[in-house]
């Protein structure tokens, strides 16, 4: 048990538009129209679906360790959905399935990645997401490398990345941040601070109040919003966006969020996690939050919703099937792209191995 | 005596040797209330508290580093990397300062320093946590490395490293956390580096191997004993120092060797042990030594790891070759 | 040449007492008494001298690469001078040689190391200094360990370390600053913003205004003066110590300052050094701005520090004449101290070695 | 053709590839207006421009890890460590990232880049400056490893691996910088990986080497010569991809071989070259091959460096001992 439990948010200063309770101030009008909320909705409950299909299947044995985003969809969704898939480019971590799947990431390639498949982390050609990086923060350099090359080639892409509040402890990330800020590189660093790495706290991560204010040391915009609400969270983004298209640099993003679940499938969030806390934060839900927002202004009703579900699932389904029938192994793969050619010692290990040795 | 694992004998190990020496601290990511992601470290937070068992940032550099200055106010850091792999984080740390300290302060800064951190591969782990990289640090001078294969052996070299004024990196077998089941006594006893162990007799061939793979040797020399070959297995435990006498009179009774790694065949570890045995028992061999390694390939994902880790029936190939058998 | 000539101090914000003058505001009281004050400008003096001599002994051979603290003494022995020898801990980078005679380093020692002599970088016994790092910011971990582990074995000692602002763009330095801020080390982070790395200008190495700032990062505090002003740099490292022995944790403090001559004794600064940025610079000399208030003030006048001057000299030909003394070397000691007992192999290679095989 | 010096091969080669292809840049510390430390990019910062001759932050980590992101943008970096020990700082970014992002991606994202890194002894520099760490890079599946010992192939070689879909470590011989003349073609030309030069012909022990150690074994060979034993010199060139061939095909001829290498002797490259040896020339070996290296402790300070670096006269000594004489 923790005796120092994360901060719950809002936090002053944060940037809050949808509260727990799914109230906007009087006369806000979110920045999404009614289609795009819906879609906002479904690829959050697909999320969260997804997760618990998920673990079943890990279960039953059919897939390997995941990482779930239950709790976490507004800070994804919401900083993925003003980039522009076809242009920009995403750099995740490993917990950030829904940002892969909203720039065109196949489903049942993310299922082929849980199921320990070497598919599983290739990026189908057009789709401009890199490979789930297991180091943390090691994708973040290559993020402010990746926005200031496409920047130099005379492009306006901007380039997403995200990494965990513990992640942030990595000299890898302040390596990263300010280069991008020296490079002025149109990156989005999202830095989704859930309150915890595994079971270490926050607390025992940084002494500091607020992770944004380290933006401020690398030249650049910062800010902290709740990241369980789906609007704050597209607003700083889109107008981190608008900057870096714009040629003014990067931006750092705390979203406070919260883990509403084990870190992975091997976990056991109830080891270190206090039962109030997660009641706390379960109550933020980020979920149920836009849901009972939709509801209240007609965007969503029950049977909209169950429709939604109807189909999400048949599309899990689906995806569970194709990513099945596409599980196929062979020890070829050991040895495929080690180097655009196989060097003649891997030849002749490749002949080894295939000789019968094995 | 009492049977164990691997991550049992280092749990007592370490709460032995806590006792024993105050000034023993162990940090490291998700040791404290989680007792580590392998439970290695289980019940320790709560026995020595938070100030003895720390859950570090998540910074590999600055847990390593700061165990430099940890040793010089006059602590004995036992760090845990999560994951061998995430060594490389903090590399310069370990190669170019914990290793070289007591050489550049001419010993006015020994380092009692500890790196435990497993490794290992087909227990389906994501990627860059299985890699065996034992062969990088047993180029940097300074440190040594333990790398036991028994439960026995990961309670007696443990407690040495602890005790050793040196800096050690103490790899620990993944696989062997749990699967593999030894008696250890439960006196207080050290395994002395330096020292292989005769972990089979053979007379035809000796197969030379450390941590997990010593059970893939075993396995391998059962297979090989059905087909009439006789195989001695020797298990190194410790990387540097070297074992160079036991490894050459173990060559020297059988004429054939092949040594079995993990780790990617080029510039492993195994091309050390062939060395040395080309220069301490040349007269004696009668055919060339055979190496079983991980391909020049990275370390896969799960469902293909199985064809990249040594096998029993890749061992028993190679073995049957230095037999001339082919 | 450089079109971003580094920013002159005082910058707003930095803390300065003395001006480039050698002037103080009306009523101000330096925090040194009179024979301190002295005790001070000898150790610039000597700094300086040194120096000089180091350059012109290394152009006959007789040392090796010699890194200058030439323009920086203020920033160094500012720093220094608050710190208790006795108790406290120095943890330096590579330039820092008056905070290291300041804490007890020999003299003769020092030499030894500028010589390549394996003893240059053994700390004798009771002097609290760690041997000096190369490695740019890897000195700031150990710095972080050391402090959180006196603290935690009762002592009030507090650590000072140093490192340029090149090197605060390691992840190390990050990792150190974090480290340090959760465990409320008592550590002094001397940030010696010397406006260049090498040829680097800091332009070029981040975009912050200032470095100061990353304090705030790390829940810590932050504070930025005049590193050419001795009186501002003691002021606020002695708040720093005070803090520190009384719990409360780490500070930053970045002096902004300047190298007047090349990075070693390899190095040349007239190729990417502005002229007119080097003389603005010369005018800030904190050796003449800390002569000149000695002199108002009557602590110091021409004869006293001729004086001073002939005792240096006799002092640095004392050292050099022992360095030299001491300069044998065997080579056993590439074996020595490698682990605290030979290995076998190592042995053996002794013994080749030893043999006549080299 | 030009007689130059290797870091004026170096120079000329890094303009000439720019000028070539428009998306090589240049990224390091003091490579700018300063030309490098060592002069090896002096003048491309005037010609080039900032945005492509890129003087970054000193973060090691960011200059090799930016490379990646630069790679997939389409960019083809060429990075510079000013000295092969940092790449330490940036060891995951190296073995983690750069050498599995094209395996990790399966093709999608190949990683065109060159880190070029000098290093070396008995060159006066401080600490952690002089260190050859080729090993532990050898140990590192994906990434491949020049180390070219005169001016002609530190042209042909860098040419080669900026063109290289993959990447490549290349380290440069500090001590040669200056030091090693030879003659180097104006045309533009490439050396291919993996193939290994004969620098001296000699019948009795062939000594293997590469960087400035083949200096070393060229001077040991006239030495040797003096004594009447006739060596031959075979310079690797690239340690990954490995010329076995020609270590077979030269260890064949000779039946006796002596490695000699600047890093430690215990898991340095020179292992696997002769567990190379013993396994594809076996049957020809008359003697074990010899290995002649730098010592089992830390590089160590200018003062006492000579003693630790191989000299011509400890390779002699190891001639002698493979020739039977001793
Ligand atoms: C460099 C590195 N060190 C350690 C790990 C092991 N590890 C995996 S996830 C994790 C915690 C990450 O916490 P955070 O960055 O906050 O992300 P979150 O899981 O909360 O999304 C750790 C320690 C790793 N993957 N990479
Ligand atoms: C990790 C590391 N990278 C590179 C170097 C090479 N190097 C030595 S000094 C230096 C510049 C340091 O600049 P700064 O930190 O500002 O300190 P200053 O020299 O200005 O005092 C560099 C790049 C090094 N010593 N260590
Ligand atoms: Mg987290
Ligand atoms: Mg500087």
């Amino acid at each position: 048990m923790n005796a120092t439990p994360t901060e719950v948010p809002p936090r002053e200063g944060a940037l809050c538009r949808l509260d727990a309770g799914g109230a906007v101030a009087d006369g806000y009008q979110p920045p999404l129209d009614d289609a795009e909320l819906r879609a906002a909705f479904r690829l959050m409950l697909l999320t969260r679906l997804l997760g618990e299909r998920g673990v079943s299947l890990q279960r039953q044995g059919r897939l390997g360790t995941i990482a779930s985003a239950r709790g976490q969809e507004a800070a994804m969704i919401g900083s993925a959905w003003p980039l522009d898939p076809r242009r920009d480019w995403l750099v995740p971590q490993y917990r950030e399935l829904p940002s892969m799947l909203r720039m065109g990431w196949p489903l049942d390639r993310l299922l082929l990645y849980y199921r320990g498949h070497p598919l599983g982390s290739v990026p189908p050609e057009g789709i401009n997401v890199l490979p789930v990086q297991i180091a943390l923060a090691a994708q973040l350099p290559h993020a402010a490398g990746l926005g200031w090359g496409l920047r130099r080639q005379g492009s306006d892409a901007v380039v997403l990345t995200y990494f965990g509040e513990g992640a942030a402890s990595e000299g890898d990330a302040h390596e990263a941040l300010n280069l991008a800020g020296v490079k002025k590189a149109p990156v989005i660093f999202v830095l989704q601070n859930n309150g915890w790495a595994i079971s270490t706290p926050a607390a025992k991560q940084t002494a500091a109040a607020s992770l944004a204010a380290r933006a401020a040391g690398y030249g650049m915009v910062g800010e902290q919003v709740d990241g369980n609400d789906l609007f704050a969270v597209y607003e700083a983004t889109a107008r981190a966006v608008t900057r870096a298209r714009a040629g003014e640099g990067p931006t750092l993003i705390e979203a406070l969020t919260f883990r509403l679940g084990p870190h992975n499938t091997t976990d056991d969030e109830k080891r270190y996690v206090d039962a109030d806390e997660f009641a706390d934060w379960e109550a933020r839900d980020p979920l149920l939050r836009l849901r009972a927002y939709l509801e209240g202004c007609d965007v969503l009703d029950e049977a909209a919703e169950a429709e939604m579900r109807e189909s999400i699932e048949a599309e899990i389904g689906a995806a569970v099937e194709s990513m099945e029938a596409q599980s196929q192994t062979s020890s070829g793969q050991l040895f495929e792209n080690v180097y655009a050619e196989l060097t003649p010692r891997l030849r002749r290990q490749r002949q080894e191995l295939e000789g019968g040795a094995a | 005596m009492a049977e164990m694992n691997i991550v049992e004998a280092i749990r007592a190990t370490l709460a032995a040797e806590m006792e024993r020496d105050e000034r023993i601290m162990l940090l490291g990511q998700d040791i404290g209330a989680n007792g580590g992601v392998f439970r290695a470290t289980e019940g320790l937070f709560a026995r020595y508290g938070e100030e003895r068992v720390v859950d570090m940032p998540l910074a590999e550099a600055a847990i390593v580093g700061s165990a430099v200055g940890l040793a010089v106010s006059g602590m004995v850091p036992v760090a845990e990397l999560q994951f061998l792999g995430f060594g490389s984080q903090a590399f310069h740390q370990i190669e170019g300062q914990v290793a070289r300290m007591r050489f550049r302060s001419g010993g006015r800064f020994p380092m009692p320093i500890v790196i435990r951190a497993p490794f290992g591969g087909n227990v389906r782990t994501p990627e860059l946590h299985s890699d065996a990289h034992e062969a990088k640090y047993a180029q940097v001078p300074g440190l040594k490395i333990a790398m036991p294969a028994t439960a026995h052996d990961a309670k007696g070299l443990l407690a040495e490293a602890i005790r050793d004024p040196d800096p050690v990196l103490f790899c620990e077998p993944l696989r062997g956390y749990r699967l593999v089941r030894d008696d250890v006594p439960e006196d207080d006893y050290t395994v002395p580096f330096g020292k292989a162990r005769v972990a089979r007799e053979g007379s035809d061939v000796t197969i030379i191997a450390w941590s997990a793979a010593v059970t893939i040797a075993e396995r391998a020399a059962e297979l090989a004993a059905e087909g009439g070959i006789s195989c001695a297995v020797l298990d190194l435990r410790t990387l540097v120092p070297l074992d160079e006498e036991a490894i050459a009179e173990a060559v020297a009774k059988t004429g054939r060797a092949v040594v079995v790694h993990e780790a990617p065949l080029t510039a492993g570890f195994g091309a050390e042990v062939v060395a040395t045995i080309s220069e301490q028992a040349f007269w004696s061999l009668e055919a060339p030594v055979g190496r079983v390694a991980g391909f020049d390939s990275p370390y896969p994902i799960g469902s293909i790891e199985e064809s990249y880790v040594p096998s029993a029936d890749r061992v028993l190939v190679k073995v049957r070759q230095v037999m001339g058998e082919r």
